[in-house]
Order: C-alpha cells, then structure tokens, then sequence
C-alpha cells in the first residue's frame, strides 16, 4: 500500500488530466476531431498567469480566470481562421485538421520560446507555505489545485446541464443534424465550445503554474496524458474523460512509485491493450 | 489596383523570404592570425539556459582575451574566434553541428560541453583530425566508446562520471552529517559509467542510492518517496535546471524539509530557483560553483581572475542586470587556455600531433586553477585532466560559496 | 436443390428483432421480389445475406455451403453479389475508375503480375476493359467514362452500381431497390436490364417499392412486415392476400 | 491506360528524368557538406513520407512511422557495431526485419480503423522507443550506438570512400530515392494502387467488390515498413549515430507533415515535394539567430499551404496545374486506345 503522499500527488495528476481530457473530448464530440494542440494551450495558459501574476500583478484566481478568456479567444480565433476552413466535409477533412493542428504545436511552441525565451519560471511565490498534519503534509498549492479543479468541472457540469447553451451544446454533441432542426446552429456552437475546450486547457495550465516550473515545452507531456485519459474513458465521452483522468493520474503516480521508470511503457502497454480489446475505452459507444 | 496591390506585397514578401533563407552566414575573415573554434552547444532543448547564457560569457571573454594581446607562437600574434552551432542537445544534432563546424566552416578545433552528445561528435572530429576540447563526455569509462588509442583527438576536462563521483564527495565532504546520498538520473544518463561511480563512492565508505526518472516527468513525488524511505538525507541531481528545480520543490512540499538537494550544473541565477521552488525550498539548494577568486584550495592565476571580472562586468552592463553566471568559466576558457598555451609550446598552430605532443603530460594555467594532464594512470590516456568539484549554495537570494574537492585520479 | 436458403435467420438490434425467423428458398434463375413497407426489415435482409451483417441466429446456405457469418468479401467470391441504395460511389473517382475497381473479381492473375505488368497481365486488363466497357455501353454509361461519378444523376449512380455488382460475376444479385429515385423510363431501362440478366441465368433477388415494375419482372414475391414473412407466392396471389393489403393500407396507398 | 489511379500527376517519364537531372549534376558544383546533407536528409524522409502517403492510400492514418525507421536503423547499427557485419548486408536485413515487424504489428493493429489506429501506432512508437532506451545492453540505451560509415565499395583502380566526403553518401541517396520511388509509382499505377485506393474511398463497398480489406492493408503496411526501414538504417549511418531519441513521435508528426504538405494525390511527386521543400525550409531557417523562430515559421507554412492550396491537393499538385496550363491537358486524363 502506497503512503498517502503517493494517493495525493496521484490527485493532483488526475486533477490535470481530467480537465484536459475533459476540454479535448467535449472539442471532439461536437467537432468529431482531436485538437493536437491542446498541450499548447495548456502552456500558453501557465504563461498568461505568469506574466499576469508577476508584471501585472493581478490576483491569482483573477488571473486564471483571464488565463483562460485569453486562451479560450485564440482557440475560437484557430477554430474561426484554420480549422473551419480546413476541415472539409469528407473522409479527408479530419486528416487535415490533424496535420493543421499539429503544425500549430510547432508554431505556438516556436512563438512562446521567441516571446518568453526557454528558462525555466515559477510562481512559487503564489500560495507558499505547507500544511503539515504530521505523518504527511500537503502544500496549499496542492490544495488550490483540487479546489479550484472541483470549482471548475462543477462550473462546467452547471453550465451544460442546466444553461441553454449547455443544452445546445449537448443536443449537437449527440445529433448533430437533429439539433439542426432545432434550429441550433452547429458552426456557432462549435466556436464556443473549442473555446471552451482551450479554456479549460489554460486554465489546467494556469492551476498547474504554482506547482510545477513554467517553459514553451510543458504542453507536450499534458497532451499525450490526456490522450491516452481519453481513450481509457472512451472517445467521445465526457465522463469517460473524467473517469478516464483520474484512473490514469493515479495510476501514473502509483505505477512509477512502484517501478520507477518503467512505469511510462507500462502505461503505452496497457493502452495499447485496452485499444485492440476494446476501442470504445470504458464509457464510449460500440463502435460498428 | 487592389491585385495589383497584393501582387506586389506577394513579391515584396518573398523576396524577403528568400532573402533570409539564403542569406549566407556572415563571411569570416580568412587572416592567418584568427584561430577558429567551433563551439556545439545547445541553444534549444532543456540545456538551452546554460547555453544561451554561456554562448554571450564565451564570446565575451575571447573578445577580452584578444584585446589583452591574445597568444604568440613563434613571431605570430594569434588571436581567437568562436563559432557557436546549435547542437539540439542531442547526438545526432551533435554530429550534425561538428560536421557543419568541420566540413562547412573548415574548423581545425571544438570546444563543447555537453555530456551525452559527446561521442556523436568526437566519432566525427576525431577521423577528421580535429582536435576535440571537451569538458565532460559520458564514454571514458574502460569499455565505453572514448578510447584513447583510437580518439588521440580528443582532450577531457573530466568525464561526466568523475565529475559526478567528484561532485558527490564534495558534498559529503562539506556536510559529513549527511548518512547517506540519494543520486537521481534521467534515463537519458542510465549509460554514463554510474558503476564506477559507485566503486569510488564505496571505496570511500560514502552510502548511496540510485533512482531514474523517464525523460519529461514533471512530477517527481513517487521519486522522493522512494528516496526517503531508502533514508536518504540528500539528494544529487544530474538532471537538467528544470528538473533539479521540480524535485527541490516537491520534496519540500511533501515534508521532507531537511532532505537536502544538490545539482550537478551551475545556477544561472538563483532567482530563478527562488521563483519556481519558493523562497524556503530553495535555501541551501547546492550547486556546482566557478567564479574562480573565491576558490580556497584550487589556487587560479591573478590575471585570469580580473579577466573574467571584466568579463562579468560587461555582461552586467550589457543586460543591464548583474550578470551572475559562473558556470563558463570552467569550460571553454580554460580549454582555450590549455588550448593556446599548447600551441606556444608546440610552436605551430595547424599541426594537430604536434599540439597533442605538446598537451599531453604538460602542465597548463587555466581558469580553473593548473593543471598538469594527470589522467594517465585513469584511462591509459596522458590527456585527461581534472576540475575542481566546487559547490555552491542558495542563501538567500544569493549564490555563495560553499566548498571545493580537487578531482584525484580515480582508482 | 435450392441455390439460397435461409432457415430460421433472425437479426436483432438490441432488444428490437429487425428480422425474425425468416425461411426461404430460392431457386436458380428464378427473379425474387421483396416488398414491405418501410422498416419491415427488406434491407436487413439483404445486408444479412451479403454479410454486411452476421445474423443473430439461424444459418444461410448457398450453393451447399453454409454463408451466415463469412465475411462479405468471401461471400462476393462465392458468386452472391450485391447493390447499395445509397452508398454507391468511390469518393473521388470517375465512372471508368469505379468499375476498374469493381472489376477486382474479374482477374485471374494476382497483384505482383500486375505489379510486374506481366505480358499475361496486360492481355486479361486489355480483355477486362473490353468487357467493362460493353457493360457501360449496355447501361449507357459509356458517355460519361471519363466523368467524376459523383457527377451522375441518380438513377444513373443506380446503374453504375449494378454494372459493379455484375462484374463481380455473380451467381446470385442482390439488388437494393435498383429504381427509385429514377422515372419511368429510366426505370423500365433498368427493368429490361434486369430481365436480359435473368434470362442469361442470373438469379436475382430485388427489393421494390414500385408494384408496376415488381408485376412485371418478378417470378415470386415475399412480402415482410415488422420482420416477419407474411406472405410468399406469384405476384396475383400476393397482391390477392388479405393480410398483405392491410399492411399495405396500414402504410402507403396502392 | 496503366494510369488511371495516379491520373493526378501527368508528368511524363522524362520530364520526371529531366526533373532529376539538376541532382544528379549538383557535386559537381557544390560538394559543400551542408547543401548535401540537406538533400540527403529530405530525401531519407522523403522515403519514410512515401510509406506513409501509401498507408494513407488504404484509409489508415499512422503516427508511428519514425518508430519504423528506428527499427531499421536499430538493427544495421546493432548489426555493424555488435556483430561486427559489413554494412550493405545490415541495411538490407534492416529493411526486412522492419517489414517483418510491420506486417506482424498490422496484421494485430489494423483492425482498429480511424482516430484509434492513430492513436495506437502513436502508443507503439513511444514504445519500441521506451525498449531501445531500456534494453541497454543491446541498444546502449541513451549512449545509443556509434555506427560508423559504409565500407568502401572498390571499383577497380579507384573505390568510392564513404569515410571522406558525402558526394557517396549523395549519390547512393540519389539511388535509393529513384528505386523507392519507381517501385511507389509502379504500385500506384498497378492494380494494387487501385485496390488500395478502393479500400481508403470506401471500404464497404470494396468488401461487397470482393476485396479482403485487412490484407490488402497489411500488404500496404509492409511495404511502407520495407522502405522505412531502409531509409532509417541509411540515416543512422548517415548521422554516425542511433539513438532513442532520434526517431520519436515528432519525427512521424514530421513525416506526416511532409508527407500531406506535399500531397497525397501522388504517390512519389508529393513525398518528394514535401520533403524537399518542408526539409530545406527547416534547415535555411535553422540558421536565423532567433531561437524559436524556425518552429513558428515552419508551423505557419505548413498551416498556409493546407490553407490557400485547394483541397485535397499539396505542393505537387501546383506542378499539376502549371503542367495543364501549359499543355491543355483535360481535368480528367484521356485514356489511350483500349482496344
């Protein structure tokens, strides 16, 4: 049995995987692809607050906040300019998105190395202090993190199931041409809902600041996570994605606790296998 | 008009396009009295903060270095130039770079730092006669690929793995409080001869424990975890800046306040661990150390001392912040030293063997303190010689001097 | 003996029985209708006998060898070839292109001949096109050889789709509601095809909405309702049976 | 009538010679190591490109094709180093060995079609890559191996050294490329391009046509193993050194930018086009002193063409239309006589 600091930091993990996962599945249900830049966004987000919370000083919950309408705008800004335009009605469509989202990672990894430069920076200083309960003892950091997780999907929960645009949203999600009839128009709900989805990537990012050091590259590990998240919880849906967040962040943190590094090609493998198994992950839809 | 207009801005942007992609790099003058070094370093990757910060220190220091007169051989003034590649902070990216150093800029000698590229490259200077000045390389152990009857070529500092052993007995020399040294890796550096660390660490009766992290964690709980419950009470890392940092900030989160932490590289500035550990987890945070006037045991040349003063004064006033990186003044200008001096001994500039003649078993005045090529009874090679181990430490938000262990010849 | 025989195929979707213990038999040469109302499962039946699905339980023998649950591809090797209502077309491929490739059935020499472009290889492509393009002709496609097939009318996609099936040289066809969406002409074009196959000893089993084509064409009718056979025989006893009718009342006027 | 399937590239035989002359003649007025190496290098990922493009012609969409290429090269270098092999025989059997685990991976993985095949071939790259980091005393984990070049092939009185220039290096590239390409494009025009094009237009259909689709995509998978297996030892020998990070998930990113920058309507112009240009693009920006530069603009090329070029069409394709302007050729190509 592993000690508790092990379980916490194994919360911590699923806090970011779930909420990445979470951003990039509902993405994938409305708009039926992968935004590959997803870990970007992660990372534009940590550095929005950064900048916000040290230059501009802005309080920190503030900042997150503006972390992610930042964020959120330049993802409704990709969707609007590349992906809607690149995203032709058939089989080829998807392809191009991918390969365009893909590019993206290089451009925006290229663009914050040239704004930000490649040293290492932290917001340390945001909440500092450790609470210690004797045997362990947890860092408000880590507390922030849980907290301002739970203050987020219970927003997200809020807003999809009792907000009409939530209801747009979920409609489009699940019929598409029906919600059509409805008269609910799928190219506007898609804008919102990849800004959305980059939303909550930055703000994944920016709860993550504090706790971890800040370069243009910390997009690129997220990513993959919240991947393989997605496909443990099943494509397309969203609570897959959390479930599939949290199994893979503990897993994550016990696994490596267990056999160190060996931990990464135990969690390739037990994709793989879940994949040739059963694709559909946990909660997805069979698939024909 | 308004097509007009755009074909006209299509052409104006291309021409530009072209223009900065066929660019030819700036023509260097072809003097005889201007001796090229190429220099592959990485200026991307998670290296890039060392080598972005050392590329400005070096170029810097030749700059002072020739205005004090640079070096005579025979009757000839010789001065020095370096010429920075990208290494990519990888192998291949290393063996490009020296093929674009060697082949495309017709460099006769390199200079590097970097540890786990070195082969690539040497496998490249080496055939090519150029003589090759590295700092650290991973394959100087018997067995590895550094083989001094195959690389006469090439001329260590100190392998990565006596920088290492060094650098661990260092610290339990400074603190002999500390029971027992946890010692953490990427995997990228499973391969550099940690057994023969450990044969040192045991022949002095120091205890230790091995840990790899796969490359691009961020979180290292299970890590320290497993580090305390080994009972370790200070931890190495031989990691990058990035990761050096994570772990001290993490231990301190987790409550193991008086696990002490230690990094195999020199700060860039201390603020930046104050910044991503916090103010408490980054005291007493170790690192390796070069500003060369503060050494108590190595003694360094009075001359060599006010250069690279100078030379921090100008970066100072350069960014207009104070310069606080030490971490060059071990590396290429004390190979450019050893360098320079061999020349004046072999009186020749262009004779790779005879310079090698001259390195190996002499004794040279380096920025590090003088040495004398002592690896001989180490690697079977007269072409090894030593750094001083020496540390320093976070205390407050200053870098100070914490203490030093003149590399011996390991057994 | 009979060439198809189904015994006791049902096919579930979830808990709803799409097609419920269906037996027939189908004799060679003979032109099989089936009608139903919509949802009576006419489709299902057809997707079950190429294996696009694999019934749920009972068994479909053909020729004496037992197809339920082979994949479609060794179904269509077996000589039981079949049409598509909608998905007819190769995405970006013009008319000659999609039957190039429909034809795969129609070589005897493999891939590497082809690769090595083998003089035996270009002597059968040679004959291959021949015969493709007497098939186009027939169902006047010829003109429109060259053209992006998605370009072509309806009707005529129709038409392109048989002319695909046939050069899987079936024994059996299965026509997916071959005329609808066509006019009358068209549509009695397509009727006359038909027939001509039929009496080159092609069995077919068609689905169709439209009775006056049905009366006709066929030999014998099989009329589905909710999955379930309600009726079998000629065409007058059919259109004569109670039940029949009021299915039919019960949906769309005759 | 043989070019039905690749009627989108109507470049005649010699003009596609006539287009390969300025390589061919290059050394003799540059043999500066640099501009090489350039070519050398895109036309290494031009292959591995051209495997991709072909597993794209049976519909499947894999990130894993560097992984391909680090098997290739694993094996010549494990070969050469460890063995002792000369290297002609390790880079033959490091094209076969790749094939042999492509076709024994596809024939498991091919089964799941779409997003999930990509993500998988994405799981197995990372960890063929995670295997040759751990197997140390194989692979030498991260040390990676030092290969060393080809042995000199002696041609009478005089014999080409590898060890001295790269013009050997250049023209066995030149080789290579023109051997992968005329087989690609054989394959292309063959009944073989057209199954697989059947199969990636519309599968269902296909099957109903008679056609096995898991095999002809297993067949698909293999050659483009072959192939990347190859250009994966050359390029281990070419750099002097294999190591696990050379060959991850941004390189097969880098191979399926190319090879859809380049596009797909073409088997061999599209992989060429997009490696050159992407390629060359990469290393003249490499040059700026801004770092992180040559990421932005890379990205924001690769983004431009897939943006302001048709549909559906890449690089290749702006040949495609010059050459109808030119020549009135029709939009769809005329058949020669059929009879």
């Amino acid at each position: 049995m592993p000690p508790a600091g092990i379980w916490i930091d194994g919360l911590i993990q699923s806090c970011i995987y779930m909420t990445m996962a979470f951003g990039m599945v509902l993405v994938f249900s409305i708009l039926g692809i992968l935004n590959w830049t997803h870990g970007q966004f992660y990372m534009l987000g940590a550095f929005v607050v950064y900048y916000a919370f040290t230059a501009v000083g802005i309080p920190f919950p503030v900042a997150m906040l503006i972390a992610g309408v930042v964020v959120g705008g330049l993802g409704m800004l990709v969707e609007k300019l590349i992906i809607e335009r690149v995203n032709i009605p058939s089989a080829q469509g998807a392809l191009y998105v991918t390969v365009a989202t893909m590019a993206l990672i290089f451009f925006f990894e290229g663009a914050a190395s040239m704004l930000f430069g490649m040293q290492e920076k932290g917001l340390a200083m945001v909440f500092p202090g450790v609470l210690d309960l004797g045997s362990l003892s947890v860092s408000y950091q880590k507390i922030a993190v849980i907290i301002f997780t739970l203050i987020i999907m219970t927003a997200m929960y809020i807003m999809l199931n009792r907000t009409k645009v939530g209801l747009a949203i979920r409609a489009a999600a699940q019929e598409p041409d029906a919600a059509r009839l409805y008269g609910i128009s799928v190219k506007r709900t898609s804008l919102l809902v990849m800004g959305i989805g980059c939303a909550l990537a930055a703000m994944a990012g920016s709860i993550m600041a504090p706790v971890y050091a800040i370069n243009p590259f910390i997009g690129r590990i997220p990513m993959i996570m919240s991947l393989l998240a997605i496909i443990i919880g099943g494509l397309g849906s969203l609570t897959g994605a959390i479930v599939g967040g949290i199994i893979l962040g503990f897993v994550n943190s016990v696994v490596a606790y267990r056999l160190s590094y060996f931990s990464e090609v135990v969690l390739f493998a037990f994709v793989i296998v879940l994949l040739l198994v059963r694709p559909q992950g946990l909660f997805g839809t069979p698939l024909k | 008009m308004k097509r007009w207009y755009n074909i006209a801005t299509m052409v104006v942007i291309t021409v530009m396009v072209l223009g900065v992609a066929w660019a030819p790099r700036p023509a260097h003058a072809e003097e005889p009295s201007i001796i090229k070094i190429g220099v592959p370093t990485a200026m991307s990757g998670p290296a890039a903060a060392w080598g972005q910060a050392g590329k400005a220190a070096y170029e810097t220091w030749v700059e002072v270095f020739n205005k004090a007169g640079g070096f005579r051989v025979g009757d000839k003034t010789y001065h020095f130039q370096v010429i920075h590649v990208d290494d990519k902070n990888s192998p291949e990216g290393g063996a490009a770079a020296a093929k674009q150093l060697i082949y495309g800029e017709k460099v006769k000698f390199l200079a590097g730092h970097w540890t786990w590229n070195f082969p690539a490259i040497a496998a490249v200077s080496n055939p090519a006669k150029v003589i090759f000045m590295t700092r650290t390389g991973n394959e100087a152990v018997p067995g590895g690929v550094y083989n001094p009857k195959k690389m006469p070529y090439v001329v260590f500092a100190n392998p990565s793995h006596e920088q290492f052993t060094s650098d661990c007995l260092a610290i339990t020399k400074a603190f002999p409080k500390y029971k027992k040294i946890g010692i953490l890796d990427c995997t990228l550096g499973k391969g550099i001869g940690w057994d023969y660390v450990d044969a040192a660490l045991d022949k002095e009766g120091v205890r230790y424990h091995h840990e790899w992290f796969p490359v691009g964690t961020q979180d290292f709980a299970p890590y320290i975890t497993r580090f305390a419950e080994a009972g370790c009470d200070i931890v190495y890392v031989a990691g990058w800046i990035g990761e050096a940092m994570a772990f001290a900030k993490q231990r301190w989160e987790m409550g193991y306040k008086d696990m002490r932490v230690g990094h195999s590289g020199p700060f860039i500035t201390p603020l930046a661990y104050l910044g991503v550990c916090g103010k408490e987890a980054a005291q007493g945070f170790i690192g390796q150390y070069w500003a060369c006037w503060d050494f108590k045991v190595t003694k360094v040349k009075r001359t060599y001392v006010k250069m690279c003063k100078e030379v921090m004064e100008i970066l100072s006033e350069k960014q207009g912040k104070p310069f606080v990186y030490t971490g060059w003044i071990g590396w290429l200008p004390s190979h450019l030293l050893i360098l320079s001096q061999a020349m004046e001994k072999a009186g020749t500039v262009d004779d790779p063997d005879a310079i090698m003649e001259a390195i190996r078993g002499g004794t040279f005045e380096t920025t590090t303190g003088t040495w004398t090529m002592s690896g001989a009874e180490t690697y079977g090679s007269p072409i090894v010689f030593g750094c001083p181990s020496a540390l320093s430490t976070i205390k407050g938000d200053k870098e100070v001097y914490l203490s030093e262990y003149p590399m011996k010849p390991l057994p | 003996m009979p060439l198809l025989e189904l015994c006791n195929v049902t096919k579930f979707f979830g808990k709803l029985a799409a097609l419920e213990n269906i037996n027939l038999t189908v004799r060679e040469g003979e032109v099989l209708g089936i009608v139903g109302p919509n949802g009576s499962g006419k489709s299902t039946m057809i997707n079950v006998i190429s294996g696009y699905y694999r019934p749920s339980r009972g068994t479909i023998v053909f020729n004496g060898k037992k197809i339920s649950g082979m994949r479609p591809d060794r179904i269509a090797r077996r000589g039981l070839a079949r049409t598509f209502q909608s998905n007819v077309l190769f995405e970006g491929a013009t008319v000659l292109e999609s039957v190039m490739v429909g034809s795969y059935l129609q070589y005897r020499t493999n891939a590497w001949q082809s690769f090595f472009d083998t003089k035996t290889y270009r002597d059968e492509f040679e004959e291959v096109v021949g015969r493709v393009l007497d098939l186009l002709k027939t169902f006047e496609l010829f003109n429109d050889t060259f053209l992006p097939a998605a370009g072509l009318s309806h009707g005529y996609q129709r038409m392109l789709g048989i002319v695909m099936a046939l050069l899987a040289n079936p024994t059996v066809l299965l026509l997916d509601e071959p005329t609808t969406g066509m006019n009358h002409e068209e549509a009695m074009f397509v009727v006359e095809n038909i027939k001509k196959i039929s009496a080159q000893g092609t069995t077919v089993i068609l689905i169709e909405h439209n009775m006056r084509v049905l009366m006709d064409l066929v030999t014998r009718v099989v009329v589905l309702n909710f999955g379930n056979k309600i009726a079998e025989g000629t065409p007058e006893e059919v259109m004569n049976n109670q039940e029949v009718i009021e299915a039919y009342l019960g949906t769309e006027q005759l | 009538m043989r070019r039905i399937f690749d009627y989108k590239t109507l470049i005649p035989r010699w003009i596609a010679v006539l287009l390969a002359v300025p390589f061919i003649i290059l050394p003799l007025f540059t043999t500066n190591l640099a501009t090489l190496s350039m070519i050398i290098l895109s036309g290494i990922w031009a292959i591995a490109a051209m495997g991709f493009t072909l597993i794209l012609r049976t519909g499947q969409f894999s990130l894993g094709q560097a992984a391909f290429m680090a098997i290739g090269g694993y094996t010549s270098a494990i070969l050469t180093v460890k063995l002792g092999w000369p290297f002609w025989p390790s880079f033959l059997l490091a094209g076969v060995v790749a094939g042999i685990i492509a076709m024994v991976i596809g024939s498991v993985v091919l089964r799941v079609g779409g997003v999930y095949f990509s993500i998988i071939t994405l799981a197995l790259g990372e960890v063929i890559r995670i295997v040759a980091m751990q197997w140390e005393p194989v692979t030498r984990g991260s040390r990676g191996l030092i290969t060393g070049p080809p042995d000199p092939i002696p041609l009478g009185v005089f014999e080409i050294n590898f060890a001295v220039s790269a013009v050997p290096y250049y023209y066995f590239m030149i080789v290579l490329v023109a051997v992968t390409g005329v087989i690609f494009w054989q394959i292309g025009r063959s009944r073989l391009g057209g199954t697989f094009f059947s199969i990636a237009a519309n599968p269902i259909l296909a099957e109903h046509q008679g056609i096995h689709l898991m095999k002809y995509r297993v067949i698909a998978f293999t050659i483009a193993g072959v192939f990347t297996g190859f250009a994966g030892s050359y390029y281990a020998h070419f750099l002097s050194t294999m190591t696990p990070y050379m060959l991850g998930l941004w390189e097969s990113i880098q191979i399926m930018i190319m090879s859809i920058v380049g596009g797909v309507s073409s088997l061999v112009g599209g992989p060429l086009a997009g490696a050159l240009v992407l390629y060359a693009l990469g290393i003249y920006l490499s040059r700026l002193p801004v770092y992180g530069i040559q990421q932005l603009l890379f990205g924001t090329a690769v983004v431009a063409v897939l943006l302001f070029m048709p549909k559906g069409t890449g690089l290749v394709d702006l040949w495609d239309k010059f050459w109808r302007k030119v020549f009135r050729e029709p939009e769809f190509y005329e058949i020669p006589s059929v009879e």
